[in-house]
């Protein structure tokens, strides 16, 4: 075990994963000798040569749409997207081609590509910096998903992602890269995807969370604890494959649940969490489950940001509207 | 760097194609007619869905592959071009059948057929193409790639982006722009302002080079030398291949809307099957006996690939096969409900 | 009034809107001469002439940007992506730029901007031509989405589309343009954005749809009724606005509900009516709701498309189990 | 069509700058220097955001805005030009500043003002360019659009579907390339294999010019030919403005990084406002006074405008404002709930 911040374990595993298997590239905009713009790729360069480390001319688009092409030539593709938010540019291909590609094909060309890219808010990041998209991807069968809240999972899941035959976005909190810090295991570390983790043990009341609202959760539910509320947390670690089991169980076991999302309310994945608990748990519900998430406006500027983002009162006044113990 | 003139003869350097090479192109672009005037008319009758037919196009796909390598290149088509692949791998054009129909099987090409499905989302295969040239330069394998697109097709982002891409990298790959005049209903004056649009080339540091895209042996010769540049290490290289289409965009266009009959019924006289034919011919290398033969053949074939295509089985179910390589926990249970449906209400 | 297909509603209304508001243009690929691969846009180009009514070259990202340029010239700017598969080579104009102008500029510049596109399968068209795509906008805030079940309401929604100073997606069923058919009003009509509209009046179950799955909900409720169920179908005609009071009485009045949605079941539209029953009434519920929809895989070819998209027999089956009624 | 040297004398057409005008020039490049440092130092107090200084590009913000008539002409810049673009209208300083604070009130550029606010989305605002000319051109409207867009920024398909777009419809819009070299860490070479930026013109039929971006002169004399042009029917131009990024990519930025030194010292040589003061001075036009009056004279003005900014009052409800022109009843609940957990909170 070492402990290491989010973005030292991500440069580690691609450290790792790049020794480890001769096929996996990285390229992107700024990877090479900037080691990228948060550091995430430091090193890779000098390491792997600029063959493997490629530094991209600056289009979303190509450096999505030649993973494929790279993929059908047999290489292992880990594509950066600078900013989530300018995945835009390049969702005809991650949606319409790196998702499809196994059916299209009928199942001949794999697609072991994995996309990289930082977001969420917290930081002051100028527009378009800052948004949660998972929602939207969720809702594109063909990829797969994962939100990793410790740097530990950070690890596990992309050296999962790299490893898995199937194309994955990979999404870094921008807020976690250097403020979550954690013991991360040396050596060979996979996490499997679909099961989620259970970051708080508690039984009053579920948060479910992903990302770095799980940071968030943990918080509400250690000062909760104080007063003797026992707040389970849950951390889906992937949104695809959904972990609808471990959705269920604790909603069941709990009776109460809330979820917290950072993206706008309307059709986050919260939503989609509340559906599923719907569908799974509705007779076992003591109360309706409550969604905290950002509110169905544009990304805020940074002098308003603060009160868009979920915060812990927010998300602990919702856990007490759900207990039924608000003032 | 940029040559305009249709019609001009492709370098020297370039030999070939052989004269036993030039009638095999001469059966393939029959075979290519054949089957796309078939599926075309299955259309009509109900039995395929929206087809593309290759009317115009013959010799650009079939002079293209002829000069490529089967077995170290990859072709990535747009949706005209398959009929004219043959020579890649002759399940193509059963496989081309069974896509038409709406056959899940339809993108099952074999693991050796270095043909990449249809694409439908236009301009999306040319980042694809420049992955894999790409790909293959840095691995050291030989041979290159090479991208049909059309004129319409060009208009998009994604082609510039990976030309530009292309060009920094000096990846081997054969940009082949289909300039037939139209993009639906949309002329090429409407497409772009630029001089021709083999002058693209000039935005992204390799050369451009407009040609006859009615003759397959400037085809060839144009390629031949295009992959020659880009296995050599010279990197990319656009073509612009003019031609013109003759028939309907797809079964669901009525050309008759927007064009003149005129303009059609000039063209014609281009129509590359048959100019092939009297070229091969006045040089005693074809007859119109073959023409004849080939054609029956060509029909024989697809009777049998229909055939074959009406008794490939599938099962609604097949959906959830290739979403992932182990689909998730929610798709087995959403199929194991399609199931059970399916059979309460019968179906299954 | 007049019957009309939805096809014919929505050309007749692009004629109506054209000639009241000289700022009105409409541009995409084919739909001068051509008419729109599906007649929507027949016999602009030569009542309006080749300056209002534009063929594109074949390029999305620029079709929906310069929407925003011709906006802030001071035109109404109505552009057609002619399948909304296609609107992915858009989505970074669409969502990062269009829906944000007006927060983008405090206010200063409006976006009254239509993007039509047709969407939605059972007509055996080519990859790509058939997904539905709605719940992923109505994560973006600053876009409206509104999505007609008859043409009397592609009338009334696209007329409040092109006046409304924000931006529209009008996504227009596919299998409705010709299978629509109904009285449309003569002269003005314009429908409001954010009132649903109660298709079919009935007390034992609602079933939530729009688009032209209100068409098959319609269906289900009469055949129900044959059997003495009383079944109500609400029609959202705009997710966003979403009217969130109908959802809630609906759902409050007959206690069980099912949501239909095309789109695939993760995180489709459906979710978000389900958190947002869970929200308003959670209490008046008799039974956990219901998704029909399509499956988490990419929209399949042909031959099995028919399975895939929600039909009558799975919509009446679902409402069957919500009512407790399956054999 | 292309002129590839740096430096070449613009048509003789072009008249102007007059000498007041170029005057005045020199003061709008000094005060854009002056804000441009002020704001980057802020940022390193903790006091305003991540921002992007515009050392090495005065010359061209300033000089292109010159060449313009901010009554008729509309101008989309990136996010580094607008220290320079004060000529449209002064507020254009104080709102640079609350933009940068990630004030609410940073966009509210009042009416008369025809610059578009910021973008970030990188070449997404060139499709926007050619819609505002097009738009003008559709109207009869006078005037011409501007864009500005990095080297970086020339390969996103934005660009070219935007230009390309252009020059279809011949619309009155100037294409500045700003090319400084570098997009954050990565030198024009892996950008493009283009033999220059301007000749990527060619890929759309208009003009592409090459010119010496550091200085002011020339970029005028280019922009008022290229307006002539534009306004006169006759479509797009397309700018290479050569200059060099003197200084960091933004605030975030670490150049030691990835360049050297030496090529840094060496651009310093053609910094264009020493340059342009040296190049006025000789000509008597301007001296070392001036350029201390006039450095003084905009901080004094930067403190202005500072404490205004301070003085700006916003609230965080204020987010709900300008998402439409009448929130939905969702965001109507969420403001309220906002409002109540705040006021619960102690906060508001
Ligand atoms: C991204 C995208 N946009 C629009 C379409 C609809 N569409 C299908 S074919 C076509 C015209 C294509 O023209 P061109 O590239 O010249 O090819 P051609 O049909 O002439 O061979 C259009 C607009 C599409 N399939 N994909
Ligand atoms: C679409 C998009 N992709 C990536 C970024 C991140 N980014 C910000 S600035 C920049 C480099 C821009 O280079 P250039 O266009 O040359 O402008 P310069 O900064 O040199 O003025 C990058 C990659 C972005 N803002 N937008
Ligand atoms: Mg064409
Ligand atoms: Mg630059």
């Amino acid at each position: 075990m070492t402990v290491m911040t989010m973005v030292e374990a991500i440069n580690h595993t691609l450290h790792e994963e790049m020794a480890r298997d001769d096929r996996v590239m990285v390229f992107g905009q700024d990877v090479g000798i900037n080691g990228g713009v948060f550091r995430a790729t430091e090193g890779l360069s000098a390491a792997f040569g600029d063959d493997r480390v490629v530094d991209m001319p600056l289009a979303e688009g190509v450096i999505a749409g030649s993973t494929v092409g790279l993929a059908v030539a047999g290489m292992v593709p880990v594509a950066e997207i600078q900013f989530l938010g300018f995945a835009y540019q390049a969702m005809h291909q991650i949606v319409g081609q790196i998702a499809r590609l196994r059916t299209r094909s009928a199942g001949r060309f794999e697609a072991p590509i994995t996309i990289r890219a930082p977001f969420g808010g917290g930081v002051r990041t100028p527009e378009l910096h800052s948004e949660s998209l998972e929602s939207q991807f969720a809702n594109c069968p063909g990829l797969k998903i994962a939100l990793p809240a410790t740097a530990a999972d950070a690890k596990g899941l992309l050296a999962a992602a790299i490893r898995d035959p199937d194309p994955v976005l990979f999404l870094e909190p921008l807020r976690g890269y250097r403020m979550v810090k954690d013991d991360v295991p040396d050596g060979e570390h996979v996490v499997e995807f679909g099961k989620a983790r259970t970051s708080r043990e508690g039984s009053d009341v579920v948060i479910i969370a992903w990302s770095y609202m799980v940071e968030l959760a943990n918080r509400v539910a250690d000062s909760l604890a104080a007063e003797g509320v026992s707040v389970r947390v849950l951390d889906l670690r992937t949104v695809v494959p959904l972990d609808v089991d471990a959705i269920a169980d604790a909603v069941s076991a709990c009776g109460r649940a809330v979820v917290v999302q950072e993206a706008p309310e309307t059709c986050g994945f919260g939503s989609e969490v509340i559906a599923t608990a719907m569908e799974r748990c509705f007779y076992d519900l003591e109360a309706p489950i409550e969604r905290v998430s950002g509110y169905d406006t544009p990304y805020p500027v940074g002098m308003l940001e603060d009160y868009w983002v979920p915060d812990a009162p927010r998300i602990e006044a919702a856990v007490r509207r759900v207990l039924g113990t608000s003032a | 760097m940029v040559t305009t003139h249709p019609g001009s003869p492709a370098s020297a350097a370039a030999s070939g194609p052989t004269d036993d090479e030039q009638v095999e192109m001469m059966r393939r672009m029959i075979d290519a007619n054949v089957f796309s005037t078939r599926i075309f008319n299955l259309q009509r009758q109900g039995r395929v869905g929206t087809n593309a037919p290759i009317d115009g196009s013959e010799a650009i796909a079939v002079g293209a592959a002829a000069a490529l390598d089967p077995k170290q290149d990859w072709i990535y088509p747009q949706y005209r071009e398959q009929y004219g692949l043959g020579r890649f791998g002759d399940e193509l054009l059963d496989l081309i059948v069974l896509y038409n129909m709406g056959h899940p099987g339809g993108g099952a090409y074999p693991e050796h057929l270095r043909v990449f499905p249809y694409q439908i989302s236009l301009a999306t295969q040319i980042p694809h193409a420049v992955g894999t040239a790409w790909g293959m330069k840095v691995k050291g394998d030989p041979g290159c790639s090479l991208v049909f697109f059309g004129d319409g097709s060009s208009s998009e982002g994604d082609f510039y982006e990976a030309a530009n891409l292309a060009g920094v990298r000096k990846a081997p790959v054969i940009f082949v722009l289909i300039n037939n005049g139209w993009a639906i209903s949309t002329p090429t004056s409407s497409q772009t302002g630029a001089e021709s649009f083999a002058a693209k080339a000039h935005a992204f540091g390799f050369p451009g080079r407009r040609i006859d895209g009615t003759d397959p042996i400037e085809v060839y010769r144009t390629i031949a030398e295009a992959r020659a540049r880009a296995t050599g290490g010279m990197g990319p290289m656009l073509v612009e291949a003019v031609t013109y289409r003759l028939g309907h965009h797809t079964t669901a266009d009525d050309p008759t809307k927007y064009r003149h009959a005129d303009e059609v019924e000039a063209a014609k006289s281009r129509e590359p099957v048959a100019k092939f034919a009297a070229l091969l011919g006045a040089r005693g290398l074809w007859s119109d006996e073959q023409t004849a033969a080939q054609e029956a053949s060509a029909h024989e074939r697809f009777d049998g690939a229909w055939e074959r295509a009406q008794a490939t089985t599938w099962q609604p179910s097949d959906m959830f096969e290739h979403t992932y390589a182990t689909p998730t926990p929610r798709m087995l249970r959403q199929r194991a409900e399609m199931i059970a449906h399916l059979a309460a209400e019968g179906e299954a």
